[in-house]
């Protein structure tokens, strides 16, 4: 930091003034003095963290030197600086072990964006409006401490609610600290991706809340119900990995792939068996199977000691083949083949994620699953289910989405009134919830709100102040990635280079304002800078990896070196390691999470799921899904992935909706047409995609697009489910059931698709070269 | 009946000498069409080729088809002038120059497409063999370069085809204008004179043209079949393509030329010169090469559907029941249904006749060239690298411009030049006078012989 | 007296012309001396027996003997001169070798025709003599050059019984 | 002894997450070129996952399909080139040598396998994004085709890398953006001169075939097909 202060200032003429061509001439552009010493041409990789999705893959970026225009001291001037050219996965790090996905590589973009925020903004224009003035940090800084100050004086430090989104490791931890300093509760998480209703199962089944692992290398059945692991589910990194091993990492073996949905996701058309079931039909889908292995007594009983399943020790009479057949739409005996075949191919391991759990049922579907696991023994088993240990070091285990139900009732019941001001960090609710939900009129009445936002979106719109935090490749990072491999890992990593704008690590803003506030905070939270604040929190994991305890400086600089820090490797084909993780360390620590009262889940009248809207009056099931290249939306700013086809749809630069080609033919729609889609709750227009992948009572669409507001690239493009969803709530949970709005659906005339497919079929028929 | 070469010279460069307000105003609205055009291809230079309609994977569009179109066009003149008058057929003298025309400004005009459709027409020249300091001959492996040999030959040829007869009547023009117009024809006669020397070299010259040009023809355009025939591609890989291709250029080469006749006949008032019998006998070739083509497009797509190889047999369908199966049927009529009957029927054979049937094959041969070259790179191998292609407003005003350009030049060479070769018919007078033509037929010194004397000074 | 100087007169049809040349000829004048100038080629007629001799064709299939050679040495000599790499791939193969070779075959056909042409007819020297505007008017002109002292009588005579005049 | 670069597509292993299609983007400078242009299909992707539907709901089945350059010993699009901007280098790949390219688009109609792209227009970076270009790769002008080199300076890379440590290539050394970035190892990359490399015994797989191989093209990417669960239990 301090070398900036080594900072010249030349003012340029001819040749390098001309290199401003496109700026405004009247600016002077000045070069200042390099603060790294690099060899041109010659590429350095850093470890770094990819931060845009749970599974918190581990990053080497490929660092070469170029000249670029950056910000130094309120000055824009051109300096030569190491920039970040590629993102690769990090090969020693335990959850990615060098690969990546498409979403992650497409990161870089964060840090090039030309929309990004590039130094503190006040709002100038009304709220939502999006318009903004410069004002430089010490303004905003001040105006922060005042409002906190004024709060304080007033004796109603309550009044501040910190907005996150999924946050892990020490921001979180400081986060959390710099709350309780100021007298106000826990920070609110609003992560749409995250699964508290799995969680929530966890925590009953096996006292966890956390999300699970799978040993998918050495399964050889998995029975995927809804969750789609191989694309944006959970980490699909890591997944995608061992199921590469499932398939033909193990000669002569190989493992059998069933997903069960409605809609063909990416992981549905990897499987070796397809089977559609009725929407929130997985859980009873489930328990048919579980029902054939009891009956005919396919598994060993003594694992059968489920307490949470109504009528399981009774064999579950309620769900009889034939039963399940008439409410799931699985035939009798599909699901009889299914449960011998699992039952007779362990390690079989079952798995749920994604709609099923989005819907009013959900808690009992993923206690279904968690049974039907336990039933066929692998939980805790090389080849089932598992939990990722913990680092000794990590307190908290900060669950995402954990206080799901708290969020939407606070918003619901405009509990927020009591708000003053509201500080946002990665978070986007007025994209990401129901119009229902009614979001945006709760954030107009809170007088004072301030976004660390590094771009402008629907939500940070109607914030007073924005101060932009850096690009993750300007950070400090560090993480605990959650699930995905048998080793405790500790993510963390130097900024990989320098910032290119006027903006400030999070972290750093936060410790300052802290520090103006004085009292307490200054106490609680003694560090300068964040990196401070992390090496403090990893240097205890130094006695937990080698005795006798290397040099502190030595671990710190390994740590940074190699990304991170994890435990040793386990033998994952060993069987005790894996039992010894599965439920490694306490019940966790989960404020969020209050261990639930005991309560049966499973007779069938609880075990239907409801939907919003009448069938007659919207005949179809309106399934959204997580987009491949925008998870919920918060990609969508991202050119490289704006350009992306989509695997199934091919569909670039926009969305669609997925029809059953016999639907599309009974309402006369094509491919192409611009189809309104109705609910009870709003409407919105899309292109028609025609997908044989699709059952024929739904309509599917991906989540991601339709942004008001979010840079050049995705604002005003496409529409977003969400604006036409049913405020229902998963029983128990209180979390947003989002799979359980029906629709109806027509044609309004002709839409646009950039579609990179041409031909949907390898041998087309005749009829197709019409 | 017959005329004397007074009468013949009077007709025949009256058109050159006397220019009516009526050719101003179609240079102009001709030449407004030409200047459109080339604002297009401005455009085009300035932006890339990207606002041209061809995309992926149907990277050749409009711009390929006009230049196989009007490459198949130029075999109109050089070819069947050469023939016919290889086969001295006398009725061929009226119509031989306005053919020979037709070739040689087709011909510039479908050399023009090349470079309009390249990504990089300021490198056009890298094609051209020649030492230089990248270090590189072209790839002569590349249909491309033979084009560019082929077509070069052709254009030289024809050029010199076209040339060679015209000599005598500039001669002619020089001694019948005065003023500006005689200094003009003066050089452009090249100092020709009508000595028997020169007499007889030029009919040598156009014997040996004559046969050389035909195989050349014929060569252009199988090179040009091979541009396609040479690439793996649906329906292009196949050996029928060659003469198919040539029979379709000398198909669409009468036509044009019966088109070219009947305006001339009408606008410059040669109903005399230009008589029916021409018609007629074009009509008859005409006839046999719509039968021709009709057999080759048959036999090509019988094999096709008859060997049902999955990639071909996609773009078969595509062009007889995909979206193309309009344009398809159109083109069929155009070739076969509407000119079989006015042609194989005598009566039907008239100068309408002819002209409504080489109308409709002018255009169903343009759909035909499209026809071959879009619908088999839209449905290649890998379905899902199927596309589509619409041509946007550039090429369309880009290929109008052609049109437009090819009329213009014809106005204007018939401006300077007499568009029916004087010399040549004023033979074909002679004869139908039954006039002498050979010594032998003049009788035995019939009265005392009484030339003019005159001194070589006047 | 200078060989430009030429006598000639102007006869209506081939026949007179034919005649008036078989009368020169049968006078004693050269063939070489006669020069006869029409608007149109009269094959049939035995106007100048010794124009008829020319190599041209001959030459047109040396020109394409040339040319045939030239094109196979370029693209069967420009590989050996400027190698570039191509894995092993041909740089020219016999089929185009073939197809580059038949192309200059004919194109110097052409060529050495034209050129042969200019030479022989011989075309581009404008200002010759003997020349006559009437010519384009269908009279064809018969001249005799390089007259010396007593065949110019004869062939006044020829030309006329009443003499004509000389130069 | 030469190298010769070859790939095997494990079709039972690939998932169609296209983190290979983001990879090369953001490898070898590929211009993106917005919705407009998409959607008259001139997007670039060298390596695409395709995708093909079989049978009808409820039983469908979908195949993934990456295709990229194939890289053929006999390619198509080599002769028809007039000036030698796409040849065979020693190494056996098919180079496209940009500033040698005129534009004639014939070598990408040649192509069997659509795995060429053109420049429509000169390619834009909106500031900054230019700075993510990667300087080891030249960006295309306006009307020069493009296409998939096997990340041919990362195997230049590699070949320096081990050159500066004085000893041989390792086998999986050199890997195209792609390859580094497949989770669940369905590209594999290596010399096709060496028996033991993984990439020469896997494509002596019982499951490996030819794209389009009918056509004569020799390919140098070996596709294995997918396997199928059959239960020898029940």
């Amino acid at each position: 930091m301090e070398r900036r202060d080594f900072l010249k200032v030349t003012v340029l003429t001819g040749a390098t003034a001309a290199l401003s061509g496109c700026e405004k001439p009247a600016q002077q552009l000045v070069r200042f003095v390099p603060e790294q010493d690099l060899v041109p041409g010659v590429a350095v990789w850093k470890p770094s963290l990819c931060t845009l999705c749970s599974a918190g893959c581990g990053l080497t970026v490929r660092v070469m030197e170029g000249e670029a225009e950056v910000v130094r001291k309120g000055q824009l001037g051109l300096i030569k600086m190491g920039l970040a050219k590629k993102l690769e996965g990090n090969p020693d790090h335990p959850i990615n072990q060098g690969k990546l996905c498409a979403r992650g590589q497409a990161g870089l973009q964060l840090t090039y964006h030309p929309d990004r925020v590039r130094g503190p903004l006040k709002r100038s224009g009304p709220r939502g409006s999006g318009n903004f003035q410069q004002i430089t940090w010490e303004e905003a800084l001040g105006e922060v401490v005042s409002k906190l100050q004024e709060l304080r004086s007033q004796k109603q430090a309550g009044a501040l609610r910190f907005l996150i989104g999924r946050l892990r490791g020490q921001r979180r931890e400081l986060i959390e600290e710099f709350l309780k300093t100021v007298g106000s509760s826990p920070a609110m998480v609003f992560d749409p991706l995250d699964e508290p209703v799995l969680r929530q199962a966890n925590l009953l089944s096996f006292g966890r809340a956390t999300m699970p692992s799978f040993d998918l290398a050495h399964a050889n059945y998995v029975i995927s119900f809804g969750a789609d692991f191989l694309g944006t589910w959970n980490s699909p990194v890591a997944q995608s990995i061992a199921y590469g091993e499932m398939r033909q990492g193990h000669p002569g073996s190989r493992g059998k792939l069933v997903q069960v949905e409605q809609r063909m996701s990416q992981t549905g058309a990897n499987a070796d068996e397809w089977v559609p079931v009725r929407p929130g039909m997985d859980g009873v889908l489930a328990l048919g199977l579980a029902h054939v292995i009891l009956k005919e007594k396919l598994r060993p009983t003594r694992e059968n000691g489920e307490t949470l399943i109504a009528g399981w020790q009774q064999g579950l009479p309620d769900y009889s083949p034939e039963a399940v057949e008439k409410t799931a739409g699985v035939a009798a005996k599909r699901i009889e083949r299914l449960a011998r075949e699992m039952a007779a191919h362990t390690p079989a391991v079952a798995m749920i994620g994604g709609a099923p759990l989005a819907q009013t049922n959900g808690l009992f579907s993923a206690l279904a699953v968690n049974a039907l696991n336990a039933l066929l023994g692998s939980v805790g088993t090389p080849g089932g289910m598992f939990f990722t240990p913990r680092p000794p070091h990590a307190e908290h285990e900060w669950g995402g989405f954990a206080a799901a139900s708290d969020f939407a009732g606070q918003f619901l019941a405009g509990k927020l009134d009591d708000t003053h001001v509201l500080l946002l960090y990665n978070a986007n609710p007025v994209f990401a919830t129901p119009a229902a939900w009614k979001v945006r009129d709760s954030l107009e009445r809170i007088p004072f709100i301030v976004s660390f936002g590094s771009f402008v979106d629907e939500t940070s719109a109607f914030a007073d102040l924005i101060l932009p935090d850096h690009s993750p490749l300007e950070s400090w990072l560090d993480d605990i990635p959650e699930s995905g491999t048998t080793q405790a890992v500790v993510s963390l990593a130097a900024p990989a280079m320098l910032p290119l704008h006027d903006t400030r690590a999070m972290p750093d803003v936060l410790l300052q304002i802290a520090h103006q506030l004085g009292g307490d905070a200054v106490k609680s939270l003694p560090w300068q800078s964040f990196d401070e604040m992390l090496q403090a929190s990893i240097s205890s994991l130094r006695t937990a990896e080698t005795s006798p305890p290397v040099d502190p400086e030595k671990f710190w600089a390994k740590v940074q070196e190699q990304g991170g820090w994890w435990s040793e490797k386990m033998r994952s084909d060993a069987k005790q390691t894996i039992a010894s993780v599965a439920f490694g360390g306490s019940a966790s620590k989960q404020p969020a999470f209050k261990q639930p009262a005991f309560r049966q889940h499973g007779k069938p009248e609880s075990a239907l799921p409801q939907f919003d809207g009448a069938e007659h009056e919207f005949p179809f099931h309106f399934h959204p899904y997580v987009s491949q290249a925008f998870l919920d939306g918060a990609l969508a700013h991202l050119p490289w992935m704006q350009e992306m086809p989509d695997a199934l749809s091919t569909v670039m630069w926009g969305t669609w909706i997925e029809i059953n080609p016999k639907t599309a033919a009974k309402l006369g729609i094509e491919q192409g047409d611009l189809v309104e889609v109705r609910s009870q709750h709003g409407k919105l227009q899309a292109p028609a995609l025609v997908s044989p992948g699709i059952a024929p009572d739904v309509i599917a669409m991906p989540f991601g697009q339709g942004h008001e507001n979010f840079s050049r690239y995705a604002s005003g493009r496409g529409a977003n489910p969400m604006t036409i969803l049913a405020p229902l709530q998963v029983a128990e949970t209180g979390s947003l059931a989002w799979a359980a709005t029906r629709v109806d659906i027509s044609k309004v005339g002709r839409g646009k698709l950039a579609l990179f497919a041409g031909g949907l079929r390898e041998r087309p028929s005749e009829l197709e070269h019409r | 009946m017959t005329k004397t070469s007074e009468q013949i010279n009077q007709d025949l460069l009256r058109p050159v000498g006397r220019t009516s307000p009526r050719f101003f105003f179609v240079v102009a609205t001709l030449g407004l069409i030409v200047l459109a055009g080339f604002s297009a291809w401005g455009y085009q230079l300035y932006n890339g080729v990207g606002v041209a309609g061809i995309r992926r994977p149907v990277f050749w569009g409009f711009y390929i088809t006009n230049f196989v179109f009007w490459i198949g066009i130029s075999h109109a003149g050089t070819l069947i002038s050469a023939i016919l008058r290889l086969s001295n057929a006398g009725w061929r003298r009226p119509i031989t120059r306005c053919a020979e025309v037709i070739t040689v400004f087709a011909l510039s005009i479908g050399a023009m497409f090349p470079l309009i459709h390249l990504g990089r027409p300021w490198q056009a020249f890298w094609l051209a063999p020649y030492p230089n300091q990248r270090g590189l001959w072209p790839n002569y492996r590349s249909p491309l370069v033979w084009d560019f040999f082929a077509i070069n030959t052709y254009l030289i040829g024809s050029i010199t085809f076209l040339i060679l007869p015209i000599i005598p009547d500039f001669a002619l023009a020089r001694d019948k204008f005065s003023g500006r117009r005689k200094k003009l024809y003066t050089v452009l006669s090249l100092g020709w004179r009508g000595t028997q020397r020169q007499w007889h070299r030029l009919e040598t010259a156009m014997h040996i043209m004559a046969i050389v040009i035909i195989p050349v023809a014929v060569s252009v355009h199988t090179i040009v079949s091979w541009d396609f025939a040479m690439t793996p591609v649906p329906m292009w890989h196949s050996t029928i393509f060659a003469p198919y291709f040539v029979a379709g250029a000398i198909f669409s080469g009468i036509a044009a030329l019966i088109v070219a006749m009947v305006f001339l006949r009408h606008f410059l008032r040669l109903e005399e010169y230009l008589q029916p019998v021409c018609f007629d006998n074009l009509g008859k070739l005409l006839l046999l090469m719509s039968l021709l083509w009709f057999y080759f497009v048959f036999a090509e797509r019988l094999t096709t559907w008859y060997g049902n190889e999955s990639s071909e047999i996609a773009v078969l369908w595509l062009t007889q029941r995909g979206p193309y199966r309009y344009l398809f049927w159109l083109m069929v009529g155009c070739n076969f249904v509407i000119p079989f009957p006015l042609l194989a029927i005598k009566r039907l054979r008239t100068i309408t006749g002819t002209f409504i049937a080489s109308l409709a094959i002018v255009i169903g041969m343009w759909l035909e060239r499209y026809l071959i070259i879009v619908p088999s790179l839209s449905r290649k191998f890998l379905p899902y690298a199927w596309g589509t292609y619409r041509p946007t407003w550039v090429e369309i005003t880009i290929t109008a411009a052609t049109f437009a350009g090819m009329a213009l030049l014809y106005v204007i060479f018939a401006k300077f030049v007499p568009i029916i070769s004087i010399w040549e018919l004023k033979i074909g007078e002679r004869e139908t006078a039954g006039l002498p033509q050979k010594a032998s037929e003049v009788e035995v010194a019939s009265g005392p012989l009484r030339p003019v004397v005159r001194g070589a000074e006047t | 007296m200078n060989p430009k100087a030429a006598l000639y007169t102007m006869c209506s049809d081939p026949a007179s012309a034919q005649r008036t040349v078989d009368a020169l000829l049968s006078a004693g004048v050269r063939t070489e001396d006669i020069t006869v100038i029409s608007s149109e080629p009269f094959d049939g007629f035995e106007l100048a027996r010794h124009e008829k001799a020319t190599l041209m064709p001959w030459l047109a299939v040396l020109g394409a003997i040339l040319g045939g050679a030239g094109g196979f040495l370029l693209v069967s000599q420009t590989q050996m001169s400027y190698p570039i790499v191509t894995g092993g791939m041909a740089i020219v193969t016999p089929w185009s070798n073939g197809i580059i070779t038949y192309e200059l075959t004919m194109l110097g056909a052409i060529l050495t025709t034209l050129l042969v042409l200019i030479l022989t007819a011989p075309l581009l020297r404008w200002k010759q003599e003997p020349y006559d505007q009437q010519v384009s008017d269908g009279k064809i002109l018969v001249g005799v050059t390089h007259t010396s002292g007593n065949f110019d009588e004869k062939v006044r005579e020829i030309f006329s019984p009443g003499g004509g005049a000389a130069k | 002894m030469a190298h010769r670069w070859g790939m095997v597509v494990d079709l039972d292993r690939c998932t169609g997450c296209e983190a290979c299609v983001i990879a090369c983007r953001a490898e070898n400078n590929i211009a993106t070129v917005g919705e407009e242009q998409a959607r008259k299909g001139r997007a670039m992707h060298w390596i695409r996952v395709e995708r093909y539907y079989e049978g009808e709901f409820p039983d469908v089945r979908v195949k993934f399909q990456p295709v990229l350059c194939q890289q053929c010993d006999a390619a198509p699009c080599e002769p028809v080139c007039p000036t030698y901007a796409s040849y065979h280098t020693a190494e056996g790949l098919n180079a496209q040598i940009y500033n040698r390219c005129i534009g004639t688009r014939y070598c990408a109609n040649a192509c069997p396998y659509s795995v060429r792209f053109f420049n429509f227009f000169n390619p834009a970076w909106e500031k900054p994004l230019h700075l993510q270009l990667n300087p080891d790769v030249s960006v295309r002008q306006v009307g020069v085709m493009e296409k998939c080199t096997f990340c041919v300076q990362r195997i230049k890379a590699a070949e320096i890398h081990a050159k500066a440590e004085s000893r041989e290539l390792k086998d999986g050394e050199p890997a195209p953006a792609c390859v580094q970035s497949c989770a669940p190892k369905a590209l594999v990359f290596g010399d096709l001169n060496d028996p033991e490399s993984e990439v020469s015994r896997l494509s002596r797989s019982r499951r490996g075939s030819k794209l389009l191989e009918e056509l004569g093209t020799q390919p140098k990417v070996t596709y294995l097909q997918r396997d199928s669960w059959n239960d020898e239990n029940l």
